[in-house]
């Protein structure tokens, strides 16, 4: 099973027995697929888990970069505006020269990986910033990422309406930055290459590094970490940056991935990232959350929405299911942790 | 040539996140540039509530006239019995109130296109290339065209009236239709990808044509069907869009959109305005004054344009 | 020769003046105990040394060298490590990374961004054998471990700095005599280092035990210091206090009758906690509870509160059988239970004093109208606040600006609003000082003259034995047996505590 | 006791500086008017507080529902949809009989209060059924009501297109319905009155009811709260029930205000919601937040829209400006909740 392949690919050598023990939210997951293939059976086939792979894997980076700021258990609403920024800010610079409509008509053929650094520089930027609003003025993130929400937006719209663009989507990408969201090498598509690469490191900074286990101190019990000489501020900044270079990251590939961009792009992602960790166990309260969690949560969001497509059932419909389904994952899930006293 | 400013108008746009709507304020905005008219453009941000906030704050602030581009269009009564109150003309845009509002007071007025026209002209589209190319467009020879929607925003307007017309526009054409699949792509080139991912998961080569209710939708579904394959080696798939954007153009350049329906914002930016800016300075407008027919009295009308391989040229 | 000198060190918050030119000398390789009531500030004063709070006037030399310490790294830097009062332990951690976070090994050199975690591992394991904490594992997560253990790792934390000063503030009170004892062992060890010890603790014994000088603090102001050698427990009392106190408990004439609770064979769903424990409780008694930490006493009385599931069992209040599954089922049968743990289950740390102490018995303030009855509520808050010496600025004071002697006081108070059949107290006089536990013990004598019934449960030997009527003690989950207070002695208790043990 | 003698002296006069301290927020407002009014002095009118108040009535009465909620340390992601429920509920049954498109053709005038007691009964349960599965499934408020916002808004769009009304816009709403929403009695509008009503019935409960008290002691400590006897699950289901009604009324008010529903409306809602709570002073880790805060918070958001609008700055900047304000307000409030060093 596919889902398995790739659980053991996160988990490693764990048991399966232990696997089943521990990740309920995976066995949710299985459950749909069953349900959802004797509904129609084609749901079963390898280019339907390419699809959702695909479209779970910006999500999962973006995810992965909401997980650092919710383990110190606040949020980043910003990121979905962030995504449109970096979006907006790469594909502007990434138009085929022959495009009629060019965001800069005489700019020439520049090096690919210039403005994807710059909007991933933006981004990280303006996570920094987020942090050190959080750290040295006690703002809650809430209000620090809401501001911020707006702040981007508004700076990318402003961008987006310049001329000659004036707020005109932003198409005709090039090909070599297309390829990146949605070339393969072989039948495996670069994009969830990129993801897993991605979680890959994310896994590694999170536990194998002294940032990593920082994070989780400092959201497990800021003052427990203040008394032992961790330095709070830096470790926030530094969360918060990880997470502004993660989502625009994710904002970049979007546009790679749809070949044009908006000002609009991104708009809400932040509530589906946020909603993919808790389902994926990441909790709101801070100190608490995994990689592989996390990725199953975004997979779990994508496979409902694509599953319940397929199928066929009416939009709806599908609001409808797709809240009763996440409560009553949610819940089964949370059962390992309301240990009975 | 009075002072900039003199003549001040408040303008409310429904939401300004949407690519057609900016168009449009960009119209006005740059319409009135040439006169002696300021105007006040305001993001509703897509919520009634706020729309009505900004008309009073308009009211308050002594606008001289106003432009309005209702986010509901049922809505529109309670706008125009306040600016009735306070003696300040409405045009609406882009979204036409309904009649008996409209015929509430003489200063109001209406520009926009109609919508069903937007549907039936994405239908025509699709019922031409169908025609024409029947041997090779109906897969299956059973005579009947198997297609799959993407809608806009459920329960908005336009979503609803181009899903609609665009069917009855082929049935009216005598063709025997059959909908595979339809779901929301929210108006968003994302989703209308991962939406047309999955019904060619689950239709497989059943697909016939595609309709999306606006470019996005259909730029996303090109991807989709680009990832599986189409645009290649013969394999092609009829899409449709509506909105004329530039990556539309491009991609109809391509070869990989079939077809697309111009919404004018230019003309209804310039011709909202127009009349705006005559009831501002208390003149009736007429035809020969804002330079667009007025219908009715009250209603300028907008022409939709089919934009296909053969036209798009003129529209770059 | 001094290793630390504070010099006129004031502090205030708003609407407390919590140090008032207080001064604090230490020697090299001794234990200094700092004593003092509950709120006089004796915390305050330590976390001004360990660059939590910034004092408002003062200075500080350390190694005669004047020095400012404005953060927690340049404290740890400058070789002072502290254990504080209240535990500040990641739950979702292991032991290990809670030890030793913020100065992790690192793989291949100091600069390396990757943590080395089998020299971590190692150096843990080492530790634990050291201080012979072995029943701790580096690899538990912190939410697993009881308490006592939890307070354990709080000191291997402390002593693995290598400092040359340890603030350890109130160690001991959520430990029993053994780990006491060990305690003292590791602190010893450390003095022949010569480590300097800031002992904080309101256990007169352990004080007269453990530490070579003792400076006094009264309300914020500078009592004095004395060698320990010099003191008595009766003249640190009068300097603490400011007054006599002859008495160490009060004298009570007790005459138990008639059966008030009594529960049958409580066994527990966890294999590993309590089994078939059954003890009754008369009208006018004070019951005293004993063991060992681990006894799973807390885990009956919780279960008896209706806290904890129990699969097995029967409880009978004045005679008739009962259930109750839940605190509020708990308190209409007339039973009140304050908690072992006061910052995980007792403080409502963002709601004033007020709101702390009236919240168990809100119900009781509805008018006719059925809204609160506001001067009844002040009036109520205002007299426990004066009945038990609640040192608090006002009625409307966040409860988590008070010292931790006094947020137990509120606890106590809140309890006592109820007016409760049944008092259950776990662990009341941890962390209260010498005046104050008079006072409970006062109040607890006089439910038990009204004809309520009083559980203890008590780690100290003393109290236990000097203020109860019996003891049942616990062993491994079940009751080793039952004891007169007046009859028995410490021997006696400690044997049937480990009766099942082993 | 000398302590006390100190404390009474240092509180007894308050100083200025504590007094600027505390109500920060009431300051910023004050200053943002001042800055305003220097641009365009014609901002100091009665109407325009009465415009200001106007907007910020319904937002008030649902900021208020989500305070609830927020005080026990969760958001309501709902509110949102469930604004939009409540107005198209009662929208619908509250149409004119002469009008065209009417939701149900054969119905016949009836009693104003049946159709918004029903909306506000459908609110109440939403939000009584959040409270249950908070409590007893221990589901994250997050998730339980991001489930209940799929739900709420399937359930409203199923009810909205069902013929004869096929998702059109519903209008032509009675005058009775609209009064409620835009009439005035005198110069003081009707919406003002409940706005004001609500608030101080809310102020009653939190302040003065053995129920008030219990939210801020769920809030503030769940587990010294389970230990004090307080019934935990009464108190959620009980609060999330205010919510639900609060919100629903809110909704109600909306449809009166703008004449017409659709089932769009409330969309994002309850973002504004929590951001003016947070702003007013509600913590989010729960416990803390009072009603006069939260209408503070309310109304600074609803006199930065109106303001920046009325000195005619561009939209987008308008975003950015509003972020700006809102990170530096609650930056300047939140210092009186840091603990001095
Ligand atoms: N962060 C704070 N904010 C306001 N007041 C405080 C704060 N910390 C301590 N206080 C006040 O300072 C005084 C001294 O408190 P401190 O905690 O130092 O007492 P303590 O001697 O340690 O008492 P205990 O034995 O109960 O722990 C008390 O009156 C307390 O209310
Ligand atoms: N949540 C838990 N998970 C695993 N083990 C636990 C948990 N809670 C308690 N224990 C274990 O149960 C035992 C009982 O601990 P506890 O401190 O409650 O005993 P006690 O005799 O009631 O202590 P005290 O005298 O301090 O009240 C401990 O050995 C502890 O390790
Ligand atoms: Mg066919
Ligand atoms: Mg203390």
């Amino acid at each position: 099973m596919s889902t398995n392949t790739l659980a053991n690919m996160v988990l490693g050598k764990r048991t399966v027995k232990q696997f089943v023990m521990d990740k309920a939210i995976f066995l949710v997951l299985l459950l749909l697929v069953i349900v959802i293939a004797i509904i129609n059976p084609r749901i079963l086939s390898i280019r339907v888990v390419r699809d959702v792979l695909m479209m779970s894997s910006t999500k999962i980076i973006m995810a992965l970069g909401m997980m650092f700021v919710i383990l110190t258990g606040g949020v980043d609403l910003g990121g979905g505006r962030l995504v449109g920024m970096a979006a907006v800010v790469s594909a502007s610079f990434l138009q085929t020269p022959d495009y009629v409509r060019r965001f800069y008509p005489e700019l020439g053929q520049i090096p690919i990986l210039i403005p994807i650094l710059l909007a991933v520089f933006v981004g990280t930027l303006f996570g920094m910033i987020n942090g050190m609003i959080v750290a040295k003025f006690k703002v809650p993130a809430f209000i620090a990422t809401l501001s911020s929400m707006l702040i981007i937006y508004g700076v990318t719209s402003i961008y987006f309406n310049m001329a000659p663009n004036n707020s005109q989507p932003i198409g005709g990408l090039r090909a070599d930055f297309t390829y990146l969201g949605s070339g393969s090498i072989g039948f495996m598509p670069v994009i969830i290459i990129f993801a897993a690469v991605v979680s890959v490191i994310v896994w590694i900074v999170l536990n194998k590094t002294v940032f990593g286990k920082n994070v989780y101190a400092v959201g497990g019990n800021p003052e427990a970490a203040a008394v032992s000489g961790i330095n709070i501020t830096k470790t926030l900044v530094g969360l918060f940056g990880v997470c502004g270079f993660l989502i625009s990251l994710s904002g970049v590939l979007e546009a790679a991935r749809t070949g044009g961009a908006t000002n609009n792009y991104g708009n809400g992602y932040e509530l589906d990232a946020i909603a993919s960790c808790v389902v994926g166990g990441v909790s709101t309260t801070g100190g608490v959350g995994t990689v592989s969690g996390v990725i199953a949560g975004v997979i779990i969001f994508s496979f409902i929405n694509y599953g319940l497509t397929f199928i066929g059932i009416n939009p709806y419909w599908q609001n409808i299911i797709k809240g009763l389904i996440i409560v009553s994952a949610v819940a089964f899930d949370i059962r390992k942790y309301v240990q009975k006293k | 040539q009075a002072e900039k400013g003199a003549i001040e108008i408040g303008s409310a746009i429904y939401k300004f996140d949407d690519t057609f709507m900016t168009g449009v304020k960009n119209a006005i905005v740059a319409a009135a540039a040439e006169t002696e008219a300021k105007v006040d453009v305001v993001d509703s941000m897509n919520i009634q509530a706020t729309q009505n906030e900004k008309v009073d704050l308009f009211i308050t602030k002594g606008v001289k006239a106003m432009q309005i581009n209702p986010v509901d269009r049922t809505a529109a009564g309670v706008i125009i019995d306040k600016a009735k109150k306070a003696n300040i003309p409405v045009v609406f845009f882009n979204r036409e109130p309904l009649a008996e509002d409209m015929a509430k007071w003489d200063k109001i007025y209406y520009v926009g296109a109609r919508a069903e026209e937007s549907g039936t002209m994405s239908g025509q589209i699709i019922a031409d290339y169908w025609k024409a190319n029947k041997a090779t467009m109906d897969k299956n020879n059973d005579g009947v065209l198997q297609y799959v929607m993407l809608k806009g925003e459920p329960g908005h307007q336009d979503a609803e009236l181009r899903t609609e017309y665009s069917i009855k526009n082929l049935k009216d054409n005598g063709i025997k239709v059959e909908k595979l699949a339809e779901d929301t792509g929210m108006w968003d080139r994302v989703k209308g990808q991962e939406k047309m991912a999955a019904f060619i998961a689950s239709q497989g080569d059943k697909i016939e044509a595609v309709f999306a209710n606006n470019d996005d939708m259909a730029l996303g579904a090109i991807e989709a069907l680009k990832a599986a394959g189409y645009f290649r080696d013969g394999k092609f798939m009829p899409v449709v869009g509506v909105d004329a954007t530039a990556p539309a153009l491009q991609a109809l350049e391509e070869g990989t959109l079939l077809g697309t329906v111009l919404n004018d914002a230019v003309n209804q930016g310039r011709a909202t305005f127009m009349l705006s800016y005559d009831l501002a300075r208390g003149i009736t407008p007429t035809d020969a004054s804002i330079g667009y027919t007025i219908t009715d009295g009250k209603y300028v009308w907008v022409p939709y344009q089919k934009v296909t391989k053969e036209n798009y040229k003129q529209f770059k | 020769m001094y290793i630390l000198e504070m010099n006129h060190v004031s502090k205030s918050f708003p609407g407390v003046k919590a140090l008032d030119d207080v001064t604090l000398k230490v020697r090299p390789g001794t234990v200094h105990a700092l004593m003092g009531e509950n709120g006089a500030g004796k915390s305050t004063l330590m976390k001004c040394l360990f660059g939590l709070y910034s004092m408002d006037e003062g200075d500080i030399s350390f190694n005669e060298q004047p020095v400012k310490i404005e953060s927690v790294k340049e404290a740890l830097h400058l070789g002072i490590s502290m254990i504080h009062q209240e535990l500040h332990l990641i739950p979702h951690r292991s032991v290990m990374e809670n030890i030793w976070l913020g100065r992790f090994p690192r793989k291949g050199g100091p600069k390396s961004p990757f943590v080395d975690h089998e020299t971590m591992y190692d150096k843990t394991a080492e530790l634990l054998k050291e201080l012979n904490l072995t029943s701790i594992k580096p690899t538990d997560l912190l939410k697993t471990l009881s308490v006592s253990k939890a307070q354990s790792v709080e000191i291997a934390k402390a002593v693995s700095y290598d400092s040359k000063i340890i603030i350890m503030d109130e160690p001991s009170s959520s430990l029993t005599e053994n780990e006491v004892d060990h305690l003292f062992t590791i602190i010893r060890s450390l003095k022949a280092r010569g480590v300097a010890i800031i002992y904080i603790s309101h256990k007169m014994e352990e004080i007269l035990k453990i530490s070579d000088e003792v400076t006094i603090m009264r309300d914020g102001h500078y009592v004095g210091t004395w060698p320990a050698s010099e003191l008595t427990t009766a003249m640190i009392i009068k300097r603490m206090v400011g007054r006599d106190l002859t008495h160490r408990f009060p004298l009570r004439n007790s005459n138990p009758d008639g059966e008030l609770l009594r529960i049958e064979n409580y066994t527990s769903p966890n294999p590993r906690s309590f089994k078939d424990v059954s003890l009754t409780l008369h009208k006018g008694e004070i019951l005293g509870i004993g063991g060992l930490v681990g006894a799973q006493r807390t885990e009956v009385m919780e279960a008896v509160f209706g806290l904890r599931l129990h699969s097995e069992g029967k409880l009978f209040i004045k005679g008739e059988e009962k259930t109750c599954n839940n605190a509020y089922e708990g308190k209409r049968l007339g039973m009140a239970l304050l908690t072992e743990e006061r910052r995980a289950t007792g403080i409502f740390p963002v709601l004033s004093v007020q709101d702390n102490l009236l919240i168990a018995n809100i119900s009781s303030y509805k008018d006719k109208n059925r809204l609160l009855n506001y001067a009844k509520m002040a009036a109520d808050a205002k007299k426990s606040i004066k009945d038990l010496d609640i040192k608090t600025p006002s009625a409307k004071t966040l409860i988590k600006s008070l010292s931790g002697g006094n947020q137990q006081k509120v606890l106590i108070a809140r309890w006592l609003l109820t007016t409760p059949d049944i008092l259950i107290l776990d662990e009341p006089t941890r962390g209260i000082d010498v005046g104050a536990k008079y006072e409970i013990y006062v109040i607890m004598s006089e439910l038990a003259a009204q004809g309520k019934g009083v559980i203890m449960i008590s780690s100290e030997m003393p109290e236990l034995i000097g203020m109860t009527d019996r003891i049942v003690v616990m062993s491994e989950g079940r009751v080793a047996g039952t004891v007169d207070s007046k009859t028995t002695n410490q021997e006696e208790i400690m044997e049937l505590a480990t009766k099942y043990v082993g």
